[in-house]
């Protein structure tokens, strides 16, 4: 039997883009980066899993990471989040020139955070085929890696997409209020990345 | 150590008479059943390295070489007559003694350094016929060379490869952390394969009564594998990398007292030293490097008083002798490596063995 | 679906056929049955600047196989070659991993080495290896500077980490067999 | 419930076999055994249950159904939530039982092997068998291959351990399998109740040849384990015919011996099973073949077509040569 | 129709949209021209709609399993006879290695994505999944995934190490040339794709429900789906880790499985089953998603106790991920450890239990109709009882070290995949038949292949415990004669070629039926879904307006008139979004237009994947192109209302 339509209400009002949870992107930014813990966490527990395996963590004669680059960075990320969360205010006013004024400055940090990864990389003090110690630190920082230059990508994208009249459009304002949350996410994973790297090497020598 | 073919020249079961020193030595055809079977055959433990003679005891004193092939696991049991030290009665050749310094050797440390032959301070001033050892396996030992007694035996480089020297029943203490397992690396021993002194042998000065004893601060990583035996072909079954030990530098020289069982002083060198000691009555102590450089220095405070660069690295044993102008300091002469120089590493002409640099592996 | 999409993937397909299919054989066999152990070993090596003799037909057969390198690698540690060449630095032996060949780098020569024995130590493995083993041997020896190809060597050995990765190891020049530097 | 009540129940063909789990023989197959019979009775009732509940729910005939033809399709008559709790409760303590149980027979397994007075380590390597008896006195230690020789009784203990890639240690007439994995030592315990002749098989995927990786367990009196063990003690028999020498001169000198090791001989390679009493095993080749002279020619001879892919070499020897390796092969008692 | 420039200037009092004044067949036709494909072969590749995505999933999963199948019988052909030489070793081992990888990843979790990708927003009510274009790119990667495998085998560089592929057996020594590096790119690929289904699908759930449709009042198999969606996220990383780190042994020489550098090979056994159990339970989950909707259908009533199956689905997804180490019973691991995974193994087979309960009450209470679907629902609870009882007897240490990796485990998972999944997809497949292409499929020919496949399962199968417990062990290309043997494994081989034509049945009767079954009504079995409140095949847009729900059976409570709303755009494709628990109307929002971008990404992911075997700089080089092809891909192209994604 064919069903006739009875009209219940008419959805003609509501409105056509949202912030925050009520929004569809966001849903999906909070999916991929369910996805991207679950690969980091089950990255450390494979690092405390050849830690147990090893009998001297940081094995001589290899010296524990040099501390300048890593710890550079990390106060870096950590001021960056400062433009970030006024970017994600602005998004949310719907203040459009702030945010077109903030992004090329979130691009300028992410392009200066990459140059500092570059030194972190040979600060190392070993090499990744020296041995299991050192296949999981570049194996962690080279994920955190692809994490932050994708995230850079993204702004760099952004900013492009903002300067373009496409800017107008509210929904361009949510993408940008979650690729900022997107960013709080890749600096959370890098804290304890960076205890895991720099510091837990120093404790069991 | 080269295997060969027909198995080792040196050994036979022994029959000695008198026991030696320890039980862990007491027992008969030792020679073959510390060994798994046939394995005897093929389980190295030669001579090379030093002799000592003592005309009043008659004894000659000579060290024996480690067991084949590097990879313990696969010749369980103490491997008898391997890196310790034979006391022969010079006509007869029956052993008198023999203490076993490193049994069921798991590092490449032969027992064949130096033995130095000195009258030992006893206990109630009596003269004690002794010897003095700075051992490869990085041990100290004082014997009582009659009966191979050991007086003391302390660590005079950095060890973690043993725990130390059990008086009373002669054994070195395994550290069983450090025992290399097949298919699994074991890092950060110490010492690596050339032991805490190689085979250059170190000076007794009795106006000071210090031994200087210049020798190496190398440690390594070692993963064990199964070795197959071909005649002709190294009999090893080891992976090896070695490094600089503790403080960065892989070379030591140092003044031992032995009675007080201390180090006087020690002088770092950057380069392993595989250059023997010269100690002279005029208070100065000569010794090589490995770069070339001919050093000179005090006897009592180590201070380097010159030094000269010669042509390759120094790994021949200096000498001095009384020059005919009857001058009261013996000029000395001392012979630098001869031979080819290739690619940097010295091969003297009266070395047995041509040392291993501090980056290849075996 | 047109005809002509139809020949063209019919075509990539056969191309892709032929690319694939050798180099992952595995020859269990080396010899057929029955003929003689080993035949006599052309000697290659050739003095001065003699034109080299023609190439063995068994090297399409070993170079760049990836079983035959890795049977190679087994039989590097088994035989104890590892004992005197050590990774390819060189020991006792002479080092693998530089270009410099006296008795010739190509394949068949390195088989003549192994078979025939050289000066310095190197012991003659004739009658103790079989010839597919030999030719195994000398595909992985030339791995070790980096002659062959890259996806037919394996990174790295089950075993403590010596060399940088076997991927990576740079394509040595082979210096003339003749070259008397050494 | 007796034991050979339900082997008659389950075992189609022949049930003797020399690799069953069913067979028995070792105390942890027998406790085995036991356990799966438990564990087939409990879960035989869970599963007529449900069946029985199955075909009386589809073939009931009944006038008032809760349907929507009927509008009432959401009710559910009042026998359907006692019978929910009631389910419930019989899984968790059905569950419950078969754990409690099945730790209380690992417990029993563990106390078997707690004083193990044999001791051996087990090698694989791609595709044989290792095996080296332990004892306190090292020199009385014996090496073979593919085989183990076992006094009934006496409980056992097999270190294990791998020099290549993972396989897996079974032989199902005495107990259950442990892995032997590379770079870790795992261990094994057997405790042998009847004699007779078992099979043991590597039970995880290690290769092209990993269906032929057997090894031949032989359970027998302590006697005759004494009189085996001072057989394989010995060196190997000196050559007396002119076709033996011959066969030991090849076999010393030649490719053989870059591999296999004979005790008393200069053929001393580790990396292949070690031949000194090759003639008195049961089997070639890790099992791929019963142990005649037929089967030696034919292994010698073309091991690649026996066995494909496996480490030993095709040498395509002479008639001669092959003929004297074979008789200087079957001297190796 | 305007341009869509000036479209979006227009005040919003005067676009069109959907309601009394427009409905009908005038709506329709402006719908349909709204949400159908661009013409032509371009337009084809470029299509979002969940609907063609679906099909294309569950159509290429069938065409691997009929793949994996011959492999299958190639095997039992093998093994027919002792000591038989049909097949050699080095080629049996890469049959059963293709067979494995094929069957679990290239058939079973696509199948059971593409039936969800299909269902779910039928049976929500809304128009298209969350992220469209996302869903395509799913898929093309999964066809490329899949196409890298079987091109692979076709020119003998196929995987030859087991699905599993445990080092150091896949590690750089013994995994010898290319042949582990494309399985493990192809984990790679399969993963992505998953993952990315995995997304759009939760989205789809929780966002786009119709108004009404509260969480209590969704269909059970799109609670299904949001589980075995939640699982994929938690447990795909997992997989996606150990196989890159896998790549990275073998191509650059790290030395996370080298025991000599202190790595280790059991790392990859934890990383590999912490993923590959979940895994089967993403596999069986979705199955008793069908099971559900299938006896509520046929038993004229909705299921008994819905909180409680409910309550067994999430118990099962959140149970799944604490017992990987009963693969590993015989890994020499402390024992204290093995009685804990042992506890967790047999309680997961509680919710299980429930399940099965409810659905067995459901029949007592109603009148089931013994059509097809509900036979294979039957098959279904006989067969996955026996393999769920199996289960918890290997759960136990005692037994699993007799059992383990022998042909019980191989019987085992067979009674649990396919008769725990593959009965309840054919039972689903006969069910939707008509919505998807609008026609029946016919009973006679379905009742017969029904009973060839239940009885041919049973005789392939049930042997293979006796094979097991008489100590034949897997993956092995021969076995020898006289270990009693002979029998168990003959009798699997005549079985598995009954299976075998059964299938072959039901895929004529899938053939036949789509050109010349009998024409289906919109609701022909009388189901309580949303999904049969449209017609039979459903158009482009799915639903004209879309409808409120107001109980957990819509079509047997709404009697005649289906109560709808209205005042979506009808010339721009827009759906609504619901809150999350209570599903009430908050957004519009656009759905993005058909794009062929997804489908250049991943050509360009594709040749950095397959490059990077060859060479690692790939890699650094390949993300060029990639990128280039997600921004034109995000990239908003008229400047309409239209979100991007």
């Amino acid at each position: 039997m064919r069903h006739e339509p009875e009209f219940a209400d008419d959805l003609s009002a509501l409105r056509t883009h949202a912030f925050s949870y009520r929004s569809l992107t966001w849903w999906g930014i909070i999916a991929f980066m369910v996805i991207e813990g679950a690969f980091f966490a089950l990255a450390m527990a494979a690092y405390f899993f050849l830690m147990a395996q090893e009998q001297e963590w940081a094995p001589r004669p290899w010296s524990p990471p040099d501390l300048l680059a890593g710890t550079l960075f990390t106060a870096v990320m950590l001021l960056s989040e400062v433009p970030n969360t006024m970017i994600k205010r602005a998004a949310n006013a719907y203040d459009v020139a702030a945010v077109r004024k903030l992004l090329p400055v979130m691009s300028a940090i992410g392009l200066l955070l990459v140059i500092i990864r570059g030194f972190e990389f040979n600060s190392l003090n070993v090499f990744w085929y020296d041995n299991a110690y050192g296949s999981i630190i570049w194996a962690l920082l080279f994920l955190h890696t692809t994490h932050i230059v994708t995230d850079w990508g993204d702004t760099l994208v952004l900013w492009q997409l903002m300067k373009t009249p496409h800017g107008e459009d509210p929904r361009r304002l949510v993408d940008t209020d979650e690729n900022a949350l997107y960013w709080r996410f890749v600096w959370l994973t890098w804290l304890p990345i960076y205890v895991l790297i720099y510091w837990v090497p120093r404790l069991f020598r | 150590m080269e295997s060969l073919q027909h198995g080792p020249r040196q050994r036979r079961a022994d029959r000695s008479r008198i026991p030696p020193p320890y039980p862990q030595d007491q027992g008969t055809d030792l020679g073959v059943k510390s060994w798994g079977p046939e394995q005897w055959k093929i389980g190295g433990g030669t001579v090379w390295g030093w002799l000592s003679y003592d005309p009043v005891l008659k004894l000659v004193y000579y060290g024996t070489s480690n067991p084949g092939p590097w990879n313990a696991e696969q010749r369980p049991g103490d491997n008898k007559w391997t890196a310790g030290v034979f006391a022969r009665d010079v006509s007869t050749g029956q052993a008198r003694w023999y203490y076993h310094s490193t049994p069921h050797d798991l590092f490449d440390h032969d027992d064949i350094n130096e033995t130095i032959l000195v009258d030992w301070p006893g206990p109630n001033g009596q003269r004690i016929p002794a010897m003095l050892r700075p051992s490869r396996n990085g041990y100290f030992y004082v014997q009582d060379r009659r009966n191979g007694r050991i007086l003391s035996a302390d660590a005079y480089s950095f060890i973690n490869a043993y725990k130390g020297v059990d008086l009373k029943t002669g054994r070195l203490i395994p550290a069983p952390e450090k025992e290399p397992k097949e298919g699994r690396v074991v890092r950060n021993i110490c010492p690596g394969p050339p032991g805490a002194k190689d085979w250059n042998p170190s000076a007794f000065s009795p106006v000071t009564g210090l031994i200087y004893i210049p020798h190496l601060n190398i440690c390594m990583d070692m993963g064990a594998k199964n070795a197959n035996y071909i005649p002709g072909t190294p009999f090893v079954g080891a992976d090896v990398k070695m490094y600089a030990g503790p403080g960065g530098n892989r070379g030591v020289f140092t003044a031992w007292d032995p009675v007080a069982r201390r180090k006087v002083f020690e002088i770092k060198e950057d380069l392993p030293l595989w250059s023997p000691a010269l100690a002279t009555a005029g208070g100065l102590v000569f010794y090589g490097t490995m770069d070339g450089w001919f050093k000179a220095i005090d006897a009592r405070s180590g201070k380097l008083l010159w030094q000269f660069k010669t042509g390759s690295g120094i790994i021949g044993q200096p000498i001095s002798y009384r020059a005919p102008t009857g001058d009261s300091t013996s000029p000395c002469r001392r012979a630098s490596a001869a031979g080819p120089e290739r690619s940097s590493r010295p091969i003297s002409t009266n070395a047995i063995r041509p040392p291993r640099s501090a980056s290849s592996t075996q | 679906m047109s005809l002509r999409f139809r020949n063209s993937t019919a075509l990539l397909a056969l191309a892709a056929a032929l690319w694939g299919c050798n180099r992952e054989e595995r020859q269990t066999r080396g010899k057929p049955l029955g003929e003689t152990a080993t035949a006599a070993m052309p000697d290659t090596v050739y003095p001065g600047t003699g034109n080299a003799p023609a190439p063995d037909p068994r090297a399409a057969q070993y170079e760049g196989n990836a079983s035959a390198i890795a049977q190679g690698q087994m039989l590097y540690n088994q035989m104890n070659c590892v004992g005197c060449h050590f990774h390819g630095g060189g020991g006792m032996g002479v080092a693998l991993m530089d270009g410099k060949w006296r008795y010739g780098g190509r394949i068949d020569q390195i088989v003549a080495s192994i078979d025939q024995g050289r000066p310095n130590g190197m012991p003659a493995w004739r009658h103790r290896l079989t010839e597919q083993q030999m030719w195994q041997l000398a595909a992985y020896v030339r791995t070790l500077s980096g002659q062959e190809r890259k996806d037919a060597v394996s990174a790295r050995a089950d075993e403590v980490s010596n060399t940088p990765p076997q991927t990576q190891t740079k394509r040595e020049p082979l210096m003339p067999a003749d070259s008397d530097e050494q | 419930m007796r034991r050979e009540g339900l082997l008659a129940l389950l075992c189609l063909s022949g049930c003797s076999g020399a690799q069953t789990a069913f067979g028995g023989q070792g105390a942890e197959d027998a406790n085995f055994i036991q356990l799966f019979t438990v564990f087939m009775i409990v879960c035989t009732v869970m599963y007529l249950l449900v069946s029985a509940a199955l075909i009386v729910a589809v073939w009931r005939r009944r006038r008032t159904a809760m349907v929507v033809e009927d509008c009432n399709h959401q009710a559910t008559s009042g026998v359907v939530r006692p019978a929910l709790i009631g389910w419930t409760a019989l899984i968790a303590i059905g569950l419950t039982a078969l754990t409690l149980v099945g730790f209380f027979t690992d417990r029993s397994n563990a106390r078997n092997g707690s004083h193990p007075q044999l001791k051996l380590t087990v090698t694989a390597n791609q595709w044989w068998w290792d095996v080296e008896y332990d004892w306190a006195d090292v020199s009385k230690s014996v090496r073979t291959a593919n085989e183990i020789h076992l006094p009934v009784g006496i409980p056992v203990e097999v270190t294990l351990k791998s020099n290549d890639v993972i396989h897996s240690f079974w032989i199902p007439n005495l107990a259950g399998k442990q892995d032997l994995i590379p770079g870790r030592r795992t261990d094994a315990q057997l405790l042998p109740r009847k004699t007779g002749l078992y099979r043991g098989q590597c039970a995880e995927f290690c290769g092209t040849q990993h269906a032929q990786m057997a090894l031949d367990v032989t359970v027998e009196s302590k006697a005759d384990f004494e009189k085996w063990y001072g057989a394989q003690l010995q060196t190997a028999p000196v050559p007396k015919t002119p076709l033996q020498l011959a066969g030991y001169r090849y076999i010393t000198t030649r490719e053989c011996a870059s591999c296999h090791n004979i005790s008393g001989t200069s053929a001393g390679g580790q990396v292949a099973p070690d031949l000194t009493h090759f003639a008195s095993r049961r089997s070639i080749a890790a099992g791929t073949l019963p142990m005649n002279t037929g089967n030696i020619y034919g292994w010698v001879a073309d091991p690649q077509s026996q066995k494909p892919g496996n480490h030993m070499p095709t040498i395509g020897l002479k008639a001669d040569d092959l003929h004297g390796i074979v008789a200087y092969l079957e001297t190796l008692k | 129709m305007k341009s869509a420039a000036e479209r979006a200037k227009l005040p919003p009092a005067d676009v069109p949209r959907d309601g009394p004044n427009l409905t009908g067949e005038e709506l329709e036709t402006k719908l349909s021209t709204t949400w159908s494909n661009p013409p032509g072969f371009v337009g084809w590749l470029s299509s979002v709609d969940h609907k063609d995505i679906g099909r294309r999933y569950v159509i290429t999963a069938l065409v691997f399993l009929a793949l994996a199948g011959v492999l299958a019988i190639a095997m039992r052909l093998q093994l027919a006879r002792p000591d038989n030489d049909l097949i050699g070793a080095a080629r049996y081992n890469e049959i059963f290695t293709m067979h494995g990888t094929t069957m679990m990843f290239l058939f079973a979790v696509p199948v059971m994505q593409g039936m969800q990708i299909y269902l779910t927003p039928l049976m929500i009510g809304t128009r298209s999944n969350a992220f469209p274009r996302l869903n395509a790119f799913s898929y093309w990667m999964y066809l490329a995934g899949g196409l890298l495998l079987w091109i692979a085998f076709v020119l003998n560089v196929g995987p030859d190490v087991g699905w599993f592929a445990y080092p150091p057996l896949s590690g750089p020594q013994f995994g010898v040339g290319k042949r582990v590096d494309i399985w493990a790119q192809m984990i790679t690929f399969t993963e992505v794709a998953a993952l990315a289904a995995a997304v759009s699908l939760t989205a789809t759930i929780l966002k786009q429900k119709a108004p009404g449709m509260s969480l209590a009042r969704m269909p059970i198999f799109v609670w299904a789906t949001l589980v075995t969606s939640l699982m994929v996220i938690f447990s795909m990383p997992s997989v996606a880790l150990a196989s890159g780190m896998l790549l990275s042994d073998r191509l650059v020489g790290t030395h996370f499985y080298n025991p000599a550098e202190r790595g280790d090979a059991l790392l990859w056994q934890h990383l590999f089953w912490f993923f590959g159990h979940p895994e089967v339970y993403i596999i069986f989950l979705p199955a008793t998603g069908f099971v559900s909707e299938i006896v509520a259908t046929f038993s004229r009533r909705s299921i008994v106790m819905y909180p409680i199956v409910v309550m067994s689905l999430v118990a099962t997804g959140i149970l799944a991920f604490g017992l990987w180490v009963h693969h590993m019973f015989a890994t020499g691991l402390p024992r204290i450890g093995y009685s804990f995974y042992t506890a967790a193994s047999m309680s997961v087979s509680i919710p299980t239990g429930l399940q099965i309960f409810c659905w067995i009450a459901t029949l007592w209470e109603g009148r089931p109709q013994l059509k097809v679907p509900l036979l294979y629902v039957i098959g279904f609870i006989f067969t996955f009882v026996i393999g769920g009882l199996t289960g918890v007897m290997i759960a136990a240490v005692p037994l699993d070290l007799q059992l383990h990796d022998t042909y019980f485990i191989v019987a085992h998972f067979h009674y649990v995949l396919i008769g725990g999944a593959v009965f309840p997809l054919l039972g689903a497949i006969t069910y939707w038949f008509p919505k998807a292409t609008g026609r029946l499929m016919s009973e006679t020919l379905g009742k017969i292949a029904f009973w060839m496949i239940f009885l041919g399962f049973q005789l392939a199968f049930f042997p293979m415990h006796i094979a097991g417990i008489y100590g034949m062990p897997r993956r092995v290309y021969t076995y020898p004669a006289g270990m009693g043997l002979e029998l168990p494994n003959m009798l699997s081989t005549l079985g598995s070629l009954v299976v075998s034509t059964a299938v072959l049945l039901f895929v004529v009767n899938l053939v036949i039926s789509a050109r010349s079954g009998r024409r289906a009504a919109p609701n022909p079995w009388g189901a309580p879904s949303l999904e049969w409140a449209t017609s039979c095949p459903p158009p482009p847009y799915n639903f004209p307006h879309i409808p409120l729900v107001s109980s957990r059976t819509p079509l047997w409570d709404a009697g005649e008139k289906l109560p709808v709303v209205h005042g979506l755009r009808v010339e721009d494709r827009e759906l609504v979004l619901t809150t999350v628990m209570s599903a009430e109307p908050d957004v519009r929002e656009p759905s993005p237009e058909p794009s062929p971008w997804p489908l250049i990404g991943t050509v360009a992911t594709t040749a950095m994947f397959v490059c990077s075997i060859f060479s690692p700089w790939a890699v650094l080089v390949g993300v060029v192109p990639v990128a280039l092809a997600l921004t034109a891909w995000f990239w908003p192209k008229s400047p309409r209302l239209s979100g991007s994604l």
